[in-house]
């Protein structure tokens, strides 16, 4: 059974989603997600990610996050995280309004592409398996 | 004149070890690293460390860009007779600085 | 249903009664926990050790400074102030003259256009970061006391705020690092309250020694947000914050850390 | 995308981290050489202290020890630092003598990256020393710039 906040995340995921012929590649995704510059993932998160000996803990593993979330749900809470969740550190990846003071290199961009964060949600969609 | 401290006693018994601790104010750039136009900044480091005892070289070390900035030597001698300690920092772009200290040996 | 609707007043009045009235100072954190307590034993020794530490180089650099005449007037610092020791664990503090509260570098540049009478230092040169360290140093050991001064009190509001306030592309505030996920790891970094015990301090990271305002500016950059020019009052504010929040704390200056 | 895919992906993604020209175990190895004419090493008298684990490679301390009586007849002539990652091999070499009292060398060094250190002594009766010890180095979370 499906809560009303999911049917509400659900609908934005489908307002999110891509054109179907956009989907994701879950190699360039897993070079997002351990790059530190670029998906800036694994400062946070940890997960099964054996060559990257650092890994943050201020949030939560990513391992088994293709099993607990379906794509419509990772490309939510990736673009606007603090959309679903105000107090949430994590940035919101695909929104540029909203934020204050930002560097002028930066200003207008959203951290990740549309295209990239599809590419983010397909490899996390791999991580079907609990640590 | 860059900055050095040198941390040794002003005097010592005959034939004790004495310990030397040097730190002189220095980049070290080390040649390998990226300037903000993307291009490699030139190195510039201390190559050669030198400890003089009334003359006698005692203590000797080759350095390369692997030493950090800012660079920091310890080494220890034998308080000998009173006499002077000289030190010397050599390096690129014609780099060379002596300091000396009087040691007091009783 | 009663006091429901007067703990709604309440509430609703709660904000112009704290306007009205100088705000009072923040409690400092509870036991606030030095940088050093989160280092290795090896960089704790660095620190310890005046004959390792390279940021004593810098008060030796200040020491020489702090005794040359400079100016119109050909004054030394140390013509006039013998001692300075407890004086850096003061500040920030009020300034009389620019109605403004004060950090230690805004101080000494203060006392050198005026008394001197000599031309001001670059924040983040070398010359204002030595003599900064050398007269930080006399405080060595001595306990953060920012001093209680209501003229302080609408800046240091303004300090705490800024210290919560989210910003740049990664939309994060000082706060929610350095307060609330203090001790977690970020990335391999583990993250420290952030107290400002030990400015100008050597940051392995920088090679160099630098000030409160340099690190300060350094999260900005790290949050993709704009960062203000050094000397700016929003950096004030926000040491003058963070000077409150680890009152207590043994001053380091200069400490090393990674 | 099938599975061969994927790991090409992600051998792909390893090999486009960020590491510069560093140098290999082989450099080390033949700075090593260089520096022993080629004679053997053994391995013990030589105690290198260093941190396990460093919060910056940009500074860290280290301490050679070696034993010896550091006599005329028998001392230490020289010790050399080298490292397997960095740019180049060579960190830093000493000269010693009966004159200095001790075998003691005490520096900060830079480190590119995790990686092992190997200290060499050379003695004055020609035969060479050494000791290694890994370090890792954790990366900095942010950068200023």
């Amino acid at each position: 059974m499906m809560s009303s906040a999911r049917c509400v995340l659900a609908l934005l995921a489908l307002l999110l989603a891509p054109p179907a012929w956009a989907q994701g590649d879950a190699a360039r995704g897993r070079a997002i997600v351990t790059t530190r510059q670029k998906g800036l993932c694994l400062l946070c998160h940890y997960g099964p990610f054996p060559e990257e000996r650092f890994q943050g803990n201020l949030a939560p593993s990513l391992a088994g996050a293709g099993r607990r979330w379906d794509a419509a749900a990772l490309r939510a809470r990736i673009t606007d995280s603090q959309g679903l969740n105000p107090d949430s550190i994590m940035p919101s990846y695909g929104v540029t309004d909203r934020l204050r003071d930002v560097a002028p290199a930066f200003r207008g961009k959203p951290i990740l592409t549309e295209a990239e964060i599809e590419d983010v949600v397909a490899f996390l969609l791999t991580l079907t398996a609990d640590e | 004149m860059a900055r050095v401290l040198l941390n040794l006693p002003r005097s010592a018994a005959k034939g004790a070890v004495i310990e030397i601790r040097t730190l002189i104010m220095h980049p070290m750039e080390s040649g390998f690293r990226p300037g903000m136009n993307g291009t490699i900044l030139a190195r510039d480091i201390i190559t050669r460390f030198t400890c003089e005892y009334d003359g006698e070289v005692v203590f000797q070390a080759e350095l390369s860009s692997a030493i950090a900035a800012n660079p920091f030597i310890s080494f220890t001698t034998v308080a000998t007779a009173s006499g002077t300690l000289s030190f010397t920092w050599e390096g690129d772009n014609d780099f060379r600085q002596t300091e000396t200290r009087s040691l007091t040996v009783t | 249903m009663r006091w429901l609707l007067l703990l709604a007043a309440l509430a609703a009045a709660g904000p112009r009664i704290a306007a009205a009235q100088p705000r009072m100072p923040p409690q400092a954190v509870a036991q606030p926990r030095s940088g050093t307590q989160d280092m290795s034993r090896e960089l704790q020794a660095m620190q310890a050790d005046d004959s390792a530490n390279p940021g004593m180089l810098w008060v030796q650099e200040g020491e020489a400074l702090f005794h040359r005449a400079e100016g119109r007037v050909q004054k030394a610092c140390a013509d006039c102030h013998a001692s300075l020791t407890g004086v850096a664990a003061r500040y920030p503090a009020w300034d009389d003259r620019s109605a403004a509260p004060m950090d230690l570098a805004g101080r000494i540049q203060h006392c050198r256009t005026e008394h001197q009478q000599a031309t001001p230092l670059a924040r983040e040169g070398e010359p204002l970061l030595a003599l900064s360290a050398f007269v930080a140093g006399q405080s060595r050991g001595l306990p953060l006391a920012p001093p209680e001064d209501s003229r302080l009190a609408p800046a240091l509001a303004r300090g705490e705020a800024l210290f919560r306030q989210r910003r740049g592309q990664l939309n994060l505030s000082c706060a929610q690092c350095h307060e609330d996920r203090a001790g977690l790891r970020l990335g391999s970094a583990l993250i420290p309250e952030g107290h400002a015990n030990g400015y100008p301090q050597y940051r392995l990271e920088w090679q160099a020694l630098g000030s409160l305002q340099r690190r300060l500016r350094n999260c900005m950059v790290g949050v993709r947000a704009t960062a203000p020019a050094f000397g700016a009052a929003e950096y004030v504010e926000i040491e003058l914050y963070l000077a409150r929040r680890g009152a207590g704390l043994a001053v380091e200056a200069p400490a090393v850390r990674p | 995308m099938n599975r061969r895919e994927f790991a090409a992906g992600a051998l792909l993604a390893l090999a486009l981290r960020p590491v510069p020209g560093l140098a290999t175990p082989e450099d080390q190895a033949a700075a090593i050489r260089a520096f022993t004419g080629g004679k053997p090493l053994r391995e013990g008298r030589v105690e290198l202290d260093i941190p396990p684990l460093v919060e910056n490679g940009n500074v860290v301390p280290l301490k050679v020890t070696v034993q010896s009586p550091m006599t005329a007849a028998n001392h230490v002539t020289a010790i050399a630092l080298f490292n397997e990652k960095n740019p180049q091999p060579q960190v830093v070499t000493a000269q010693f003598g009966p004159r200095a009292g001790r075998a003691e060398l005490a520096t900060h060094m830079r480190l590119a990256t995790s990686q092992f250190i190997t200290a060499v002594a050379a003695m004055s009766d020609g035969s060479f020393w050494s000791t290694r010890q890994e370090v890792i180095v954790t990366l900095a979370a942010c950068l200023e710039s």
